[in-house]
């Protein structure tokens, strides 16, 4: 039904809450008790606290190059909240709300973004696969586990996460065809930020919308107000169950923006307009599902301070436990190329611990 | 014992390994309804269902990508570039995904897939359809990339890819698929990877070679065994990782080394096994370890293909030379 | 107005002319005089008289393998007749009456499928590119070379002809994108004959039509009987139309059947029914010309086998004198791989002539 | 004279190519209204204008495959691949379409196209933002593959590079990219592509190498000459065609090579340069040509990049180990 009224051909926006926090439409608004509320709400914040610590560590050169999701909280929380346990995640490296939302671990986050592998390699039960950089190359991942599910009759649903300019590589369309064809249970998450980088979303493709572009490959697609979490949550829902039904793929273009740079490398003064930043931090989505929980009595001023209090701490301490134990042992490097070392990297790895060994630098 | 070609040898290990696991399922371009463009998967989806055996759509990046992401939920795909010449759309799948998602999520998810590709030229194809880009593979850490040139190999090679819990680049040489038939044992057997074999022991020079050229070196050895030479013949089967020891031990016996193969020169694989040797045998060797291989051009089409793969009569004539070097 | 009329969403077939040659659209039917009408169907019986010689020299061992076009007349001849010598064709591999309305010489075409590049050495004013095998990847040219006389203000159109398999693969969603961005004057066509070697249609892509894919680009895309070389002129000059007047790119989707084998190596009847096969022949795009031009008395009994016999003798003098002229030289191999030779080909080059030299072969 | 850095005799040459020729134009992802992710097409679309600098969809292959289109119209396109490690999409352009047009169609078609991509490790940064492969782009016959090591030689090389008929892989060392100045001079220069450059004379032993490690080698040899070992350092320049005549006068004066490049080992350009001088230059050869490499492993992420690519101290070591090698 969702889908039917959201025809994408037609390019209207799905939205259930509006930037003041208000419902506008009541008969689309999920009915979720008040810690169900909060969690999101706090998931959302601690995402936002996690990047504000990272930019500051990393100003002060103790993180590296970070990727911050400022703007885009309500689409990665309000999504992943929906998916259970035995479901999977496939994300690029703008989700960090998701990975929180799916339970994975602040300290493997940080991990991963202060340069050592065992940042990806998270215990059995947390099904999120590592950032994945080459863009768009993740979206086959997640078909695959979709299908390799389907095939193997296990309940379980993929979603994976991609930008507005993921949409350009191949990788995208042929993802998005083979789901089509095969009817796996992948929900295809697009986070239109409205840049790739420096390039606007109209550079990067002459589509009306993103979410019309389901068409070409005969499944549903519907443009979310990325900023809503409540429309985010229930497109998503309707996706999932999709999915689980048999139904088939769906993508999800959640029209947001992201506030920050594009990475700490990256100065988007160079390329856009502070106007423009300031309209959209004005569609914030905390903000919006702050006023929506204020005004419904569910949260007070003193609350939410402790809240964003308790998130930052939490970052913090997790940072800190990186820092102390973010070294990595020289076997490591070679130890999980394959399942056992060739003789080659063997062979190398000895040499080089001899010359280490030579200079009493082991 | 069923005496068969090495197309029938993949089929058939194909058949053994979906029944002997029932994670193992195979795709690709026209792979399931029709049985492949070479038949090498005839009949598994009749035998096995359109669940274990399925046509892809035509695109070799996702063919890839998404048996990536069967094989991190629990399933052993085997899938398959219809010619070795169309694999290059999925490079960024192998180079950036295959082959790094054990180390990047440090053992946490493997790829256990098999790449079956049919390579190589001689068969008077159409352009791209006569391709030896094995050093492509070979350069790249994380994939194992496997060679067979006899039927029996190709068995007992495919059944160890399959189980193999890394990533395999499975290269066929078409050239031979049905140029000769061999007894291959109906049971199951392994042969490993990363052992090179010695096919034939001598002590005037070691051949290393590989895949189709195998024929055109032992045809060779024949002719300079009649001349008196007694080459030792190696054939690679595993292309990567390297097996050094069993080049060594050859090359401190013979001295010499002639390496054959059909792709092009540089950077070719040869040059890989020049540089081995060099390291671990320079003291033993009396004369240069020479390469006879394709030349630096693309593949010609089939008026012109007969000069590039090394002929028997080239490779005897290389051999003569190396014999003779300073002698 | 064309495009508007058979918008991709609603599934209309664009046709002029019926399975028994009658004008069923009057008013979209081209003006064109009995000269051209005829010219375009000698080109018709002059790809399948190449056809036919080109598949009994295979089975005569004298040919290699050979991609047959039997069935797709129409759609090559009628679209390729609307291009103007200053345009250019990025064929695949079974557009053989599209190189010949273009003007190629038979000798050259037949020279390439007898294995010899200079087959695809065509002189400078034929503007077609050279055969691509790598599915979909040749589109990317056709938006380089469109893009590219854009950037120089020439009036050029580029024709860029693709199967149905072919729009799963990446390059064609990345080339449609890129053409819709830059908006250059390219016209994808696509000869969906049904099949991509065994896999029908219906398993190549989910999407309820190929026309309906340019909806994900932000491009005109229609749906157009490919065996009614009419409706497919009409529908090539709009997009060349399109084109020439600055308005960007067009997809076109010819639907018609290849009748033939997938090549001289490949066997249908492994994989597709008889029947099949039987009911497209009826819709011959061949016959029903012909049986137009009669009706009109354009065309008699007489002339239409002079016609064939002609085309039929054509072919066969090509061929004699390919194989009287198709060896090549040795240097040729080495002479093309760079402007230059570089020492490493010299050096391979002179090291083989000096063993043949050795052998008495040269 | 100006005085620049590496990443400024780039943006200077790019703008000098673009005004001699004004069939030059740039294009790739970011490359235009920003001026690209390290800057290196700053200013060109202010300068050229949006129809000869332009930003491109997020799609490698297509930056390609666009740019054989356009060269094939007349235009001479100069793209850049924002890090190496993001060049596998367009593998199948490069392989099957950029290195093979002219071939194919006898001299008809022609790619005088420059692909740009910023290589190399050691900047700390994300996975993928590391890599050297230049390995797999030398073993493709139709390219040519070039390597600067020095603001001087990226100015001229670039250059040589818009101007070959040709294609040429143009890979830039970042992590010298603004590592040190030197003066350039404003007008046009042109250094062959195809010839390596003796930087140091000397008769120990012969160093190869290019790119980003001609620093680490330099300091090593520097620490060499302190104990009285005096190396000829060669820069490579050009990895694809090699310069084998260079190398080989070198190694036959001084009887012993190291080759020191960052990427992955087995299969790497290392291994060509020693099979070359063990073709061409055996009986001179006091000890074996040796490679020191990065490891077969994937580049690892910052905690474990230091160990990866060969220091000075590692290259001395190695240098002190060929030259006492049995004496
Ligand atoms: C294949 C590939 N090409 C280029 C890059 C460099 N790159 C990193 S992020 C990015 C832009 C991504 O834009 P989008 O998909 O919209 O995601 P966002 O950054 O906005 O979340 C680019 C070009 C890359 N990571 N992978
Ligand atoms: C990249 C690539 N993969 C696989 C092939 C092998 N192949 C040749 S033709 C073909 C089917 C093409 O189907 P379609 O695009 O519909 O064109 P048609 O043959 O029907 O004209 C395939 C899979 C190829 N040429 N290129
Ligand atoms: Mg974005
Ligand atoms: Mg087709």
């Amino acid at each position: 039904m969702l889908f039917e009224n959201y025809n994408p051909m037609e390019k209207k926006m799905f939205q259930i809450m509006n930037q003041e926090g208000e419902i506008i439409e009541p008969d689309l608004m999920p009915n979720l008790p008040r810690e169900v509320l909060i969690k999101m709400y706090r998931l959302m914040v601690q995402t936002r606290e996690t990047d504000k610590k990272a930019l500051l560590y990393q100003r002060q050169g103790r993180m590296l190059t970070y990727a911050p999701n400022i703007g885009q909280e309500a689409a990665q929380v309000g999504s992943a909240f929906v998916l259970e346990k035995k479901d999977w995640m496939v994300p690029a490296f703008r989700e960090l709300g998701a990975w929180l939302t799916r339970g994975a671990d602040l300290k493997k986050i940080y991990l991963y973004w202060y340069g050592n592998e065992f940042g990806s390699q998270l215990p059995e039960d947390i099904r999120i696969l590592p950032v994945s950089i080459p863009i768009a190359s993740h979206l086959q991942h997640a078909v695959g586990i979709a299908w390799a599910a389907k095939l193997q009759k296990k309940d379980e649903v993929v979603i994976t996460y991609f930008g507005d300019g993921a949409t350009s590589q191949g990788d995208f369309a042929e993802s998005m065809n083979w789901a089509g064809v095969y009817q796996t249970p992948t929900i295809f998450f697009c986070q239109n930020n409205q840049f790739a980088i420096s390039v606007p979303r109209a550079s990067q493709t002459a589509s009306e919308t993103i979410a019309q572009k389901a068409i070409a490959f005969g499944m549903p697609g519907i443009l979310v107000d990325g900023n809503d979490i409540f429309a985010i949550y229930v497109a998503t829902m309707e996706a999932v169950k999709r999915g689980r039904s048999g139904e088939g793929p769906t993508l999800i273009e959640a029209y947001t923006y992201r506030i920050g740079a594009h990475t700490t490398s990256d100065d988007p003064t160079r390329y856009r307009k502070n106007e423009e930043v300031e309209e959209w931090k004005k569609k914030d989505p905390i903000d919006r599902m702050r006023k929506y929980l204020m005004r419904e009595g569910m949260l007070t001023e003193e609350e939410d301070k402790t809240i964003a209090l308790e998130c930052a701490s939490i970052a913090e301490e997790a940072f800190k436990y990186v820092e102390a134990n973010g070294d990595i042992a020289l076997e490591d490097i070679f130890k999980y190329q394959y399942k056992e070392m060739t003789p080659q990297l063997k062979e190398q790895m000895e040499e080089y611990q001899q010359f280490l060994k030579g200079r009493g630098e082991v | 014992m069923a005496v068969m070609n090495l197309l029938q040898a993949v089929n058939e290990t194909l058949r053994q390994e979906m029944k002997r696991d029932d994670r193992v399922v195979v795709f690709g371009e026209d792979v399931g309804y029709e049985g492949g463009v070479f038949r090498a998967t005839a009949d598994l989806q009749k035998e096995f269902g359109t669940d274990r055996c399925m046509d892809s759509p035509l695109a070799e990046s996702a063919i890839v990508g998404v048996g990536i992401g069967m094989g991190i939920n629990g399933m052993i795909p085997v899938v398959e570039m219809q010619f070795m010449g169309f694999v290059y759309p999925a490079f960024n799948q192998i180079i950036c995904h295959v082959a790094r998602m054990r180390n990047r999520s440090r053992g946490r998810y493997t790829v256990p897939m098999v790449i079956r590709m049919p390579y190589g030229g001689g068969i008077r194809a159409l352009e791209h359809h006569s391709e030896s880009t094995e050093a492509l593979f070979a350069h790249i850490p994380g994939l194992k990339v496997v060679i067979p040139s006899t039927p029996y190999d190709a068995k007992g090679l495919l059944a160890s890819a399959i189980r193999d819990e890394d990533p395999v680049i499975f290269m066929e040489p078409k050239r031979i698929y049905r140029a000769f038939k061999q007894e291959v044992p109906e049971e199951e057997y392994l042969i490993p990877i990363g052992k090179a074999k010695v096919v034939k022991e001598g002590q005037s020079i070691t051949i290393i070679s590989w895949g189709a050229s195998m024929r055109e070196v032992l045809k060779a050895t024949e002719m300079a065994e009649a001349k008196g030479i007694y080459p030792e013949v190696i054939d690679l089967r595993t292309i990567s990782p390297i097996d050094g020891e069993t080049i060594i031990n050859s090359v401190k016996k013979t001295g010499r080394v002639l390496i054959v193969h059909e792709a092009a020169k540089t950077n070719g694989v040869g040059a890989e096994l020049v540089s081995i040797i060099n390291e671990k045998a320079f003291l033993h060797l009396e004369a240069p370890p020479t390469r006879l291989t394709g030349f630096d051009t693309i593949f010609p089409l089939p008026k012109g293909e007969h000069h590039y793969i090394p002929t028997p009569e080239r490779i005897v004539n290389k051999i003569t030379e190396l014999v003779n070097y300073l002698t």
